[in-house]
């Protein structure tokens, strides 16, 4: 099987399910000749031309909104925003037009539609190419928002996405573009659920939470742990909107203790809807406090590297973390 | 067409300036109709809000002229269209109903629209490619100018017109818009019902042009002004552009000048901004009177026929009125349908 | 001592103000000459002129972005939002401007700014005019988000919010405008702090935090439960940020039991944050799991009655939950 | 000034064109030192770069004579500067100097924009009033509106300068912000640098206008190409435009016929989008090649005079360089300062 990286596995399937569908079209800021600032769409314009893969002028709002308008017109849309910090201008288009589109109509006009957003930290990206999203989103009824942590579920969720006959946020976290790479089955056409969690580590002192690149801290902790003779639980979310709140509440009923770690700011981070999640779901299985590690709430990662350093979760924190619970 | 305020004169000259535009006696019938049926289920609506029936009423009276004579030059159930909260007017060309209006109000569970979900005014019928509106100001503008591109990638001969006030012009959604849509040589037509106030702010205080059609200067293509409370020239207009939409040309901008004669709504007091004075005088000005006056000099509207007209218009109304007063209400445990696909 | 509703106490507060402080001006769409769609401006432009009570175009996002503006140069700008809802367009400016404005420069700039956002459902506004959105807000460091329930707080509050030098959402609940009244001192300018919650009703089985239109369903909850022997503490939040966990955590540790009440979708609501913070601090002191009673999660509260009364927690279901607490 | 690209020659004629601009010498003179140290700053960087000392370069070669054409209009310390990343030689012109440039390349505590907190390019300077920027493109344009209208009601003659690329035009923000400054009269000044890409977007993909001034058709207030690359032209539709500003007259929007001659940044592959030989032709027509041409012409610049700011400017690109690299990062408990106001 084919070893890939995360943005190899982004490009090949979008260029797979533009070869497939020709309802499919991609646009975006640079998108087009250039291939995407991150390379996710490198080569497409040449094969399927200007109108499905289009350069768009720089508006994210129009983006979305076109977006919109074509997949009411029968077009399957993935609209790419180059950062997922540049989504806040067509904050109101995702959230009051794509989002309640179905619900307002009462089920009559639909929003099948695939936004792309490049999310997450550790890239000298600041306060503005850093950020983290998803709370927002996860939020509002009417979108689903999946975060793939690795090549496999990359492919897999972009085509349920794609499938899907609502609007989807699809976040790659930046930082795991080129760092991770995994296999990659050819040719056939697997999907991997939305709304599924998966436990990608088993243990049964703690269960540990995360999602993008907190979730390789989170995996390399709980290595680093397993030599001191604790044994945590890594579960990748995959899905924050649906939530697979089984998962979850089976792991905490099983290990007792949770953990959730997040690069977002913690004070109403999604973290903070699994805790209560957990909380009131799990409370007669809970040996010890359900805890949160996240970013500080500052308002977004800085530049400076001593900075951004001390702003994420990294491998030390997520272990002292995981250990306090343990000992609890 | 108008090109300033001071043009918008009564048309009282005699002569046929519907057949240069292609359109025929039962053409111009079936807009009277529809800006009759229009007003009265229009002033129907007020009437039940101040009875308490309904909650609330937002009105387009006053505007019917721009509306069918815009919305008359698309193809019902093929083109698209993308109304705002005045445009009964334009709903009801599209192909709504009477009773589809009524069940919107009384926010009744089989209302097309939205169910009962959403206030009055929020039109949508996907079998008549009537878009779901939302309120924020201006956002369905994006979504025309993506129905359009959409058309030109399918290679589909698909026209959108999209309807708002001036004061949508002021937002960034309408620039980003129009831009987007210059450059893609889209097919859509913009038509903004230009009725001189946004709630209580007058069109001074909104934009610093003289004319909301000059704004289509900074997009490369045609602005047009029209007399709004005029059908023919809204429609001559109207024709125009969205011939040269489908002919693959590109976008139009059109400002219809007109003006509201109620107030924003149901919950305004308008005597806060404006002198009635004004709005009587807009009211002598109005479009269906304007219609009137045309098709009677043109030997069209015969008294027999008004009286006909009015006759039918009354049914209609009154059995919407009935029809959607008895009509179920949506079911409380509804409530959770259609946030997402049902599962199958 | 007068006895005001809500909004005449905004609107005289403002007066009062914009008398003493001339750097004070505010700016919005029909807060002019017809005094706002709710009157909270009524006869401020008479009194204080075009320039220092402006109606704007009709643009969110340069409402905010210009009072950021006149912030930086000098003035107090109070821009109004007609409705919360209407806040989505300016949420770039609100969140990458005004919040990130003191962080970025390094302490340099900042803006002191208090944006009026009348919020919150009950009074048939349907899914456009009701919306819920302080979650998007308390989420962001570097915003204070401030929800005054009676007349008393919602003066000094006001007025704490303009001494402030940091930007601060002032949240009114549009249908406690008027059916809420209370005493409103005279002359004395006193302020109430931001970041402090009161304890509305002290109890002893289970507490109940909430703010807004839910503050007023969790009291009469409360006085129904409390003929039946149960003994309900209710705490009106009156700012989620900063959040007065000490009040929080306080009270539940007294009683070990917490509900959380708020009108906004449940799946990461504010609400999440408050549940998770009792989780992760007071976890020794609970006797029952931490639960949450919100609006459920659909895109927002639709316009029939019978859905909008199915859509907001009434007192029923909140004596429900608290009853189910009380015998846990 | 220019009217279109075609008019865009390299002025050639000997005729004094400063001083019926009322500039002197020595404002030639600061003006093009201004440029040179501007450039001298920015290859250094490139070069700070290749070598891995700094992260991330964002640049502004070719565009400084745009750039200190109109920030010299202004009055340093008393109007306000609304830069965006390409303007160093704005941020100079306004009072910032090389190590603040360098401090901020370094990301190191000192830095008097951002104490290392944003990456490179985001200027900003409090006792200049040079206002902090972000990253998301357009958003400073309603805050010089906003700062312009504060001026206007604290009847101060502050004017506010505001500056951006050609992508911006096309965002939500720069509509909204001029209609609105248009309704106010407020006094600011609009500064679009049309390099022609944004990032690999080409200017005709961006707006179907020919040129970026003809957007100011909208807004009811004059729109002025200027040639970007000649500092007088641009300088002389600056101080028109502050004037007019300063007088109560209103906006001005200033087009700058431009082009930059490096990469859109470090972490860009321009071969993807452009010819190096279009990239060549640009740099024949540099502005400070066009401004050092004139001032020979003038008699002005003696070959003594440049190799004097030659060394001036080595000096102190290696003094900031110096400084910069030997300041201290911030340290990493500072990350959670200054969210808020610090309690007394
Ligand atoms: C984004 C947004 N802001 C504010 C409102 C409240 N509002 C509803 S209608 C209206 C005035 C609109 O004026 P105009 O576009 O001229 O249309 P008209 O009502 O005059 O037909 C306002 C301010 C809104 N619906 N959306
Ligand atoms: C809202 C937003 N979207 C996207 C970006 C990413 N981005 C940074 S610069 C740039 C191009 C800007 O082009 P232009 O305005 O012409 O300025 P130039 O870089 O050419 O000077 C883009 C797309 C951004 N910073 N902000
Ligand atoms: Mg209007
Ligand atoms: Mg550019």
């Amino acid at each position: 099987m084919p070893v890939k990286t995360i943005i190899q596995t982004v490009r090949d399937t979008l260029h797979e399910e533009m070869a497939r569908d020709e309802t499919i079209m991609i646009l975006g800021e640079d998108v087009g000749l250039a291939g995407g600032v991150f390379g996710a769409t490198k080569g497409l314009q040449a094969e399927f031309g200007e109108m499905r893969v289009m350069d768009t002028p720089l508006a994210e709002s129009v983006i979305i909104g076109a977006a919109i308008g074509a997949a009411l017109n029968g077009l399957k849309p993935i609209p790419e925003i180059q950062f997922a910090d540049f989504i806040l201008p067509a904050f109101d288009q995702v959230v009051s037009e794509a989002a309640r589109m179905r619900y307002r109509s009462n089920g009559t006009w639909n929003v099948p539609m695939v936004m792309r957003v490049p999310w997450g930290g550790g890239i000298h990206g600041a306060l503005y190419h850093s950020q983290s999203v998803e709370a927002f989103f996860a939020h509002v009824p009417g979108l689903k928002v999946v975060v793939p942590s690795d090549p496999y579920d990359t492919a897999g969720l972009l085509r349920s996405a794609i499938d899907d006959p609502d609007p989807v946020m699809f976040m790659e976290h930046k930082k795991t573009y080129r760092l991770v790479k995994g296999e990659v089955p050819d040719g056939d056409r697997y999907t991997v659920p939305i709304g599924k969690a998966e436990v990608k580590r088993e243990g049964t002192d703690v269960s540990v939470f995360a999602y993008g690149l907190m979730l390789y801290n989170s995996l390399q902790a709980a290595d680093a742990l397993a030599a001191q003779g604790v044994s945590a639980e890594v579960v990748d979310l995959r899905s924050l909107q649906p939530l697979d709140r089984d998962t979850i509440l089976e792991s905490v009923r099983k290990t007792g203790k949770a953990l959730i770690v997040y690069e977002d700011n913690l004070t109403g981070g999604f973290g903070a809807e699994i805790a209560a999640t957990i909380a009131q779901e799990a409370f007669d299985s809970l040996d010890a406090p359900v805890r949160r590690l996240a970013g500080p709430d500052v308002p977004a990662m800085p530049y400076a590297h001593t900075l951004e350093d001390q702003f994420l979760p990294d491998i030390e924190k997520i272990a002292t973390e995981i250990r306090l619970l343990a000992e609890y | 067409m108008a090109t300033t305020d001071q043009d918008l004169t009564t048309a009282t000259s005699m002569e046929d300036r519907h057949t240069p535009l292609g359109l025929s006696e039962e053409d111009l019938k079936r807009m009277y109709y529809t800006m009759v049926l229009a007003r009265s289920l229009d002033e129907r609506m007020w009437i039940l809000n101040r009875q308490g029936k309904v909650a609330f009423v937002i009105s387009g009276q006053g505007q019917e002229g721009a509306q069918v004579g815009s919305a008359y030059a698309l193809r019902p159930d093929k083109d698209f269209f993308l109304p705002y909260y005045r445009d009964l007017t334009v709903a009801l060309t599209a192909g709504m109903t009477a009773r589809d209006l009524m069940l919107a109000l009384f926010a009744k569970a089989e209302d097309p629209a939205s169910g009962g979900r959403q206030m009055p005014g929020h039109y949508g019928h996907r079998a008549h490619n009537v878009v779901s509106g939302s309120s924020p100001i201006a956002t369905q503008i994006p979504h025309a100018v993506g129905i359009a591109m959409a058309a030109q990638i399918k290679g589909e001969d698909t026209v959108a017109a999209v309807y708002f006030g001036e004061a949508a012009t002021s937002k960034g959604d309408f620039h980003e818009g129009l831009n987007f849509a210059g450059v893609l040589k889209a097919p859509v037509v913009f038509i903004c019902e230009n009725n001189r106030y946004a709630i209580s702010v007058p069109e001074k205080k909104q934009m610093s042009v003289q004319n909301v059609a000059d704004r289509a200067l900074g997009y490369g293509f045609p602005g047009v002004i029209t007399d709004g409370n005029d059908v023919l020239d809204v429609y001559k207009a109207a024709k125009t552009a969205v011939d040269r939409a489908r002919a693959g040309e590109g976008p139009t901008l059109i400002e219809c000048k007109t003006y509201r004669i109620v107030p924003h709504s149901s919950d305004d007091d308008e005597s806060r901004y404006r002198q009635k004075v004004e709005v009587e005088e807009w009211k002598q000005k109005g479009p269906i009177e304007r219609m009137r006056q045309y098709l009677r000099g043109q030997g069209i509207l015969t008294e027999d026929l008004e009286k006909n007209i009015q006759a039918r218009v009354m049914e209609e109304v009154n059995d919407a009125t009935e029809y959607a007063d008895k009509a179920p209400y949506p079911e409380p445990d509804t409530l959770t349908k259609h946030v997402f696909a049902e599962r199958s």
